[in-house]
């Protein structure tokens, strides 16, 4: 297993860039080969989960060991939270690539599509193993890169325009991590994420870190659509390609935003209470507004863009809530439980929302509109589209016995029991909000008086687009079983126990 | 201790098993829902005969391969999460299973008509499991899974074809989980100051202000559910464009048994009330009887007029537990199965004129009595029961809960001061019940014959039964209330009790049945039959053979009343829907945000400077 | 363009192009490597077409031929990386081959390979990217 | 001192995306941020007279400057690149669909 870690890199960076040469001559190279790809690395990622009993693996890439303890070398660290992560990018990505068979045939350059979707996942798969952090960088660059000419694929108005406000934002949140990284090598002479750690607990320069780790949260912050640096994502993510739009949203932001914010925050800065709190106020913003913003779109795919902020939202007060419990001494119980809850909404959100933005996809080729004022009555004719849209809307809603109500229940309950009434408040309060919008969703979408002109000629999607929804909507189910005890030790647990332990991890890696 | 098991499991699974059926086959999904509803019940009798104990959840996991994680996890899983079998519990689910057995038999040939509702059966059964799952449950996660699970069903089974019946829908489920997420907070509450979420080993003072906390939030949750003031609004919405077999099923019997179950969970077992959080349950509880029945008075669709009652009853149930005395909870208890069986009557009688009238407004009804002789009966029945008339068992709970009232009063409190207002508006509840189920019975069954309705038929045999069974079980309640029913099935809940004042209901009932009797001695024996026929005139002008008198008409003089006119506007335009009031905030809130977002890339850079600027400035700075 | 611009540039264009391979090749001796060299040898052919000027057809296909040359060297990188997995201290990356002597030009084993594909590839791709705007510039808006 | 004119490059930057209105122009300003950074980066590994960080035979002074920062200058900069590439082919798409390169313009999307 040691040597296959890398693998998670090469396979879809190999498959980037073999597509546009062989698949010119072979007709559904692309396809076979970035389906291929993905399931290879989904059977290579459940395999570690399932035998590896979740070890930490540290690849050490061209063999530089470390000289008196101090990394020289680019380092690969597979542990809990990054096989956790491995697993929703590559799972989500290997149902988009099933996805896409059908869905992209209207768009020409399918090649172009499918070199630049294994690329932004190689690229996203290197920023979840990475342990170094301009290495992160880089990762994350291949990854954004890859998206913002993803987003411009349709090359019509609306597209272009996402995908310029998309770069310029982006690139200011490259630029600021640029910033944070340089700042932190300046001052600890290191790239090493573990070695950083251990550099920065021994020479207290607070005020410095804190400054760092300000630019460091509103990069990331960007790259995750935190409010107020959310701005580009409402735009990007409804006018991508739906399978795109899925992969930005459900998985995208997560790996390359709120991956790096969990993993720097917990596992290399020690955590302060000033930064705790930065994190916890953002999320919480995120999920009121981004709610409020939601409710009152008609354009179906920005609705759910919004939605992503708000849901998002929910993640980033776990894991900030988690932070404030540790740093206050609280109960460590709790605190994990504030992760879990965190950890196990980021898989649902993955999940549910990379289906409603495939639902979404295919109302948009059934229909060919995503004004869910010219939509209605479709229940009938798309029964697919029409039970994993509900499956998804309920499960994002929090009704049980979808997934998302058990992780709302979790850091509803971490709220209240760390005392974080007022958190606790807002968190039930968008969890309303977010069932009226759906509720408002399938109402305009599925059920009222078919309004759509033709409607005879409506039917419901192939059978690759079919199969992704549905797969992503029994999924929508079963992933509530993680939170079940036995269930919870192979996925969740671990990557919790990772955040538990903070700063051990970078004892774990430079074997101090 | 299977049977615990078994009567959750059974439906649930094959309700899961029925979704792979057609649609066409909807009589054969509709018989194996009623043989699963008459095992159901089997088993609730069995259940009902035990002795009361906690199970583990780990029955289940005997289902379950050794080896799997399943099995694991199942097991891990049972250790702390049980089931409570005791008699209020086993009480509800019989009733429970009684209720789905008597609609599921009348569902069989009804539903098949309604053409756009789907997978009725499937849900019909999860339903049903659930509603067991949550009743038995002790622990109060596992209890909030299957409530929340009931809400969804309660969403999937009303068809949104139209406007008006997918904006039911949307504001059923709003508000249904809306009270879910709320109860999260109650139940995490109670997690954090008992440290278990057990009901059965609960015992929550509510002085502290997070014991008041816990114990409103989770009220909010049985109000909603059971469709108290202020969350009431989805019943009459919900109730005039769903089928009438979910009307009936969930409105209408299962969701009062449940949030009913849930209200007595709360003020017996998990809290013990202070007096001033008896009173806000008073209040709330007599506000919800007068002003339900205030706008059931001036309905003229008559799912809608069922609908405001089944929240006016409410009032009466919630009046019961805030008094918080065993005569009281009985009370509560018995009014909310008595209101099962003439409601869930009522909305499967209105089911079956609309079926075979397809007209929901009175206005156009009437005259209906000839046609359908054994619906009228039973609707009659249901009416004079739900309207409080000795000796049906409507009148037999309400007096029961008079009685509490004045036995209430007697106790020093702020709430117990106040009893004269607490009766006096249940006693005008209940006359204004009466003065709307009179029109509800005129409108439909009585009156002029539209000429349209002609031909209209009896409703078949397998509609009639469940209405005749229930009309039965209303009379025999009303008969023999305190001399056999209550003391048998409520002493063992809430402990033994003493009525105050006089009333033999048996006794009673012998007179009045031997008083219509000679009424109708006299009737037919005299000379009443002969009266006189001549023109009818209105003002000087001879009338006209076919004009009818729609008898909504009388009603409007009240609707038009000077103060209430005002009211009624309001209540229209959703002044007092808490659902709408809300809606309106939020979608202010969203149209500032939304015009914040101007499109401009520079505006957008703008933030995020700000925002980092924000946060450099306040922790640089200090 | 007017021939003095032409002469010039098929003068100067070699001896860019020859500088950018110095610049490759010596990359692990010297400041510089793959990405400058291929930026020095992308310019020599950028200044040709710029000097010379080419229709749309020839310059479709070049691009294509340049894309498919970006997308190989970029392989043939990755390959010999993977290649590092089976040989040597059996890691990605891992350096395979003898070092040699400081300062040499054949030393520091693998690198210079690196270098040169990667010159390959940054050369192809700036091409790509000239010859992408110019084909849109002649092709859409005009 | 040289930290401060990095500072002072990268808000002559931040004033060109915030204040101008022309896409181009956008870019440029963009640019500008990008490389005050990559000035700041590379001006982190200089020592004052340290050699170049390259073996040469017969060297005396063994101090060298920090070549990492370099490394990681020359990886920023490629991608810098791809960056600007991308948004300038953007631009110009942009130009052809909308007619204007006036940013407040461009505001199909919003709400």
């Amino acid at each position: 297993m040691d040597n296959l870690v890398i693998l998670f890199v090469i396979v879809p960076l190999g498959s980037a860039f073999l597509i546009p040469i062989i698949g010119k001559f072979i007709p559904h190279f692309q396809k076979a080969l970035s389906l291929l790809a993905l399931l290879f690395l989904c059977t290579l990622i459940l395999n570690y989960l399932f035998t590896g009993n979740s070890q930490c693996i540290i690849y050490k890439v061209a063999g530089w060991e470390a000289v008196e303890n101090v990394p020289i070398g680019i380092y690969l660290v597979l542990d809990g939270l990054s096989a956790f992560l491995l697993l929703i990018i590559n799972s989500i990505g290997f149902l988009v690539v099933f996805y896409s068979f059908s869905y992209m045939r209207k768009y020409t350059a399918e090649n172009y599509f499918y070199t630049l979707l294994c690329l932004m996942i190689a690229g996203m798969n290197g920023v979840v193993l990475t342990g170094d952090l301009f290495n992160l960088y880089v990762f994350l660059e291949i990854a954004v890169i890859a998206s913002y000419a993803l987003v411009a694929f349709g090359i019509e108005k609306d597209e272009l325009e996402a995908s310029f406000k998309y770069q310029v934002l982006g690139g200011i949140a490259s630029l600021l991590i640029l910033l944070g990284i340089s700042l932190l090598y300046w001052q600890t002479k290191t790239l090493n994420m573990a070695d950083i750690s251990h550099v920065i607990s021994t020479q207290a320069d607070s005020k410095t870190t804190l400054f760092i780790q300000i630019i460091l949260i509103t990069g990331f912050g960007i790259k995750g659509a935190m409010i107020p640096f959310h701005a580009w994502l409402p735009d990007a993510h409804s006018s991508a390609p739906s399978p795109i739009s899925s992969m930005l949203s459900g998985v995208l932001i997560k790996a390359i935003g709120i991956y790096a914010i969990i993993r720097l925050f917990y596992n290399m800065f020690a955590i302060t209470y000033e930064i705790a709190l930065i994190i916890t106020v953002i999320g919480t913003l995120s999920m009121v507004i981004g709610g409020l913003l939601a409710i009152g779109q008609w354009d179906l795919k920005r609705l759910l863009a919004y939605s992503s902020i708000s849901q998002m939202g929910y993640v980033v007060i776990g894991i900030g809530m988690g932070m404030l419990i540790l740093i206050s001494n609280g109960d460590k119980m709790v605190a994990s439980m504030a992760v879990a809850g965190g950890l196990f909404h980021l898989i649902n959100h993955a999940v549910f929302k990379g289906l409603l933005f495939l639902n979404a996809g295919a109302i948009e080729y059934a229909t060919g509109t995503r004004d869910l004022k010219q939509m209605g009555g479709l229940a009938k004719d798309m029964p697919v589209t029409s039970s994993t849209s509900m499956s998804a809307s309920m499960a994002i809603s929090g009704i049980p016995p979808f997934n998302g109500f058990f992780s709302k229940l979790l850091i509803i309950i971490a709220a209240i029991k760390g005392q974080y009434y007022l958190l606790a408040a807002l968190a039930v309060l968008v969890s309303i909000i977010t069932l009226a919008y759906f509720l408002k969703f399938q109402r305009y979408a599925f059920f009222n008086k078919t309004k759509y002109t033709g409607s005879a000629l409506v039917k419901e999607v192939p059978f690759t687009m079919a199969f992704s929804m549905i797969v992503m909507g029994v999924l929508c189910l079963v992933l509530s079983l993680l939170i079940f005890p036995g269930i919870r030790e192979i996925i969740l647990s671990p990557a919790v126990e990772v955040l538990m332990e903070t700063t051990e991890y970078s004892s774990k890696i430079i074997g101090l | 201790m299977d049977e615990a098991g078994y009567i959750i499991l059974l439906p649930i699974v094959v309700g899961v098993i029925l979704f792979i059926f057609p649609d066409k086959v909807k009589i054969v999904k509709g018989l194996i829902t009623l043989i699963i509803s008459l095992l159901t019940s089997f088993f609730a009798i069995r259940l009902y005969q035990t002795e009361s104990t906690i199970v583990d959840l780990s029955i289940f996991s005997g289902l379950i391969a050794k080896d799997s994680l399943l099995y694991e996890s199942i097991s891990g899983i049972g250790t702390y999460c049980q089931l409570n079998i005791d008699p209020l519990s086993q009480l509800i689910t019989l009733g429970i299973s009684f209720f789905a057995v008597i609609i599921s038999i009348y569902s069989i040939t009804n539903i098949t008509k309604e053409k756009k509702l789907y997978h009725f059966f499937p849900f019909f059964l999860i339903t049903l499991g659930c509603a067991i799952g949550a009743v038995l449950s002790d622990n109060l996660i596992l209890f909030l899974i299957f409530w929340g699970i009931l809400g969804f069903t309660l969403y999937k089974l009303i068809k949104g074809y139209d406007e008006e019946s997918s904006a039911a829908a949307k504001k059923t489920l709003i508000l249904i989980g809306a009270s879910d997420s709320v109860m999260i907070i109650g139940i995490a509450l109670i997690g954090m100051i008992a440290d278990t979420y057990n009901m059965s080993e609960l015992n929550i003072s509510t002085s502290t202000g997070i014991g008041i906390m816990a114990f409103l939030t989770l009220l909010v949750g049985s109000f909603t559910k059971a469709g108290a003031f202020p969350f009431h609004t989805w019943i009459p919405d919900y109730t005039k464009k769903a089928p009438a077999p979910s009307s009936a099923y969930l409105p209408a019997s299962l969701d009062k048994l449940l949030g009913i179950y849930l209200l007595a969970r709360l003020c017996t077992d998990i809290f013990t009330l202070n007096q001033w959080l008896s009173l806000i349950i008073l209040t709330l509880g007599v506000t919800t009887i007068i002003i339900a029945v205030l706008l059931a008075l001036i309905q003229h669709d008559y799912k809608r007029l069922l609908g405001f009652h089944a929240v006016s009853q409410v009032g009466y149930m919630v009046v019961g537990f805030g008094l918080g005395t065993p005569l009281g909870i009985a009370a509560g208890l018995f009014h909310m199965l008595n209101h099962a069986l003439y409601k869930s009557g009522l909305f499967l009688s209105a089911g079956s004129v609309y079926q075979q009238t397809g007209k929901s407004d009175l206005d156009e009804l009437g005259g209906l009595s000839k046609s359908m002789p054994l619906t009228f009966i039973a609707a009659l029945v249901f009416a004079l029961s739900i309207s409080g008339i000795p000796p049906l068992n409507g009148f037999a709970s309400k007096w029961m809960i008079y009685q509490g009232i004045i036995d209430f009063g007697k106790q020093p409190g702020i709430a117990n001061q106040l009893w004269i207002i607490w009766l006096a508006l249940a006693v005008i509840g209940s006359a204004l019940t009466l003065a709307s189920f009179i029109k509800f019975i005129t409108g439909i069954f009585m009156g002029r014959r539209n000429p349209e309705l002609e031909s209209v038929k009896e409703v078949n045999i397998l509609m009639l039964i469940p209405k005749i069974i229930l009309a039965l079980i209303c009379i025999s309640f009303g008969a023999f209330a305190t001399g056999y029913f209550v003391p048998e099935i409520f002493f063992p809940v809430v402990g033994k009790f003493e009525f105050v004042g006089v009333w033999q209901s048996s006794f009673i009932s012998l007179l009045v049945v031997l008083s219509v009797i000679l009424g109708l001695l006299i009737y037919l024996s005299g000379n009443i039959k002969n009266f006189r026929t001549a023109d009818s005139f209105v003002g000087g002008e001879k009338w006209e053979e076919k004009a009818a008198f729609p008898v909504t008409g009388f009603y409007d003089t009240i609707r038009n009343a000077k103060v209430l006119k005002t009211i009624y506007d309001k209540a229209e335009k959703g002044w007092f829907d808490i659902y709408l009031l809300t809606k309106h905030l939020v979608l202010s809130s969203n149209k500032v945000l939304s015009k914040v977002h101007t499109g401009v890339l520079t505006d957008y850079a703008i933030w995020i400077f700000a925002g980092l600027s924000i946060m450099l400035i306040i922790y640089l700075s200090v | 363009m007017s021939k003095i611009v032409k002469t010039a540039t098929g003068l100067l264009c070699g001896v860019v192009f020859m500088y950018g391979l110095y610049i490759i090749t010596h990359g692990h001796l010297t400041p510089g490597g793959g990405f400058a060299g291929g930026v020095l040898v992308a310019g020599s052919f950028i200044l040709l077409i710029l000097a010379y000027g080419s229709d749309v057809l020839m310059l479709r296909k070049e691009e294509t031929e340049s894309s498919v040359t970006e997308s190989s060297a970029i392989l043939i990188v990755l390959i010999l990386a993977v290649i590092g997995m089976f040989a040597g201290g059996a890691a990605f990356m891992n350096n395979y081959f003898q070092f040699g002597e400081v300062g040499e030009l054949i030393s520091a084993g693998v690198i210079p390979l690196y270098n040169i594909f990667i010159g390959m590839e940054v050369a192809s791709a700036l091409l790509t990217i000239f010859l992408a705007f110019v084909i849109y510039k002649k092709e859409v808006l005009k | 001192m040289a930290y401060i004119l990095c500072f002072i490059l990268f808000l002559v930057g931040l004033y060109g995306v915030l204040t101008k209105r022309n896409l181009i122009k956008i870019v440029i300003g963009f640019s500008i941020m990008e490389f005050s950074v990559f000035l700041f980066l590379v001006m982190i590994g200089y020592i004052d007279g340290a050699q170049a960080p390259i073996l040469i035979e017969g060297m005396k002074n063994t101090e060298f400057v920090d070549p990492l920062p370099q490394a990681m200058v020359l990886t920023a900069i490629v991608i810098g690149l791809a960056t600007t590439a991308m948004l300038l082919a953007i631009a110009i798409r942009i130009y052809k669909k909308y007619g204007t390169f006036d940013i407040t313009k461009i505001n199909n999307l919003r709400g």
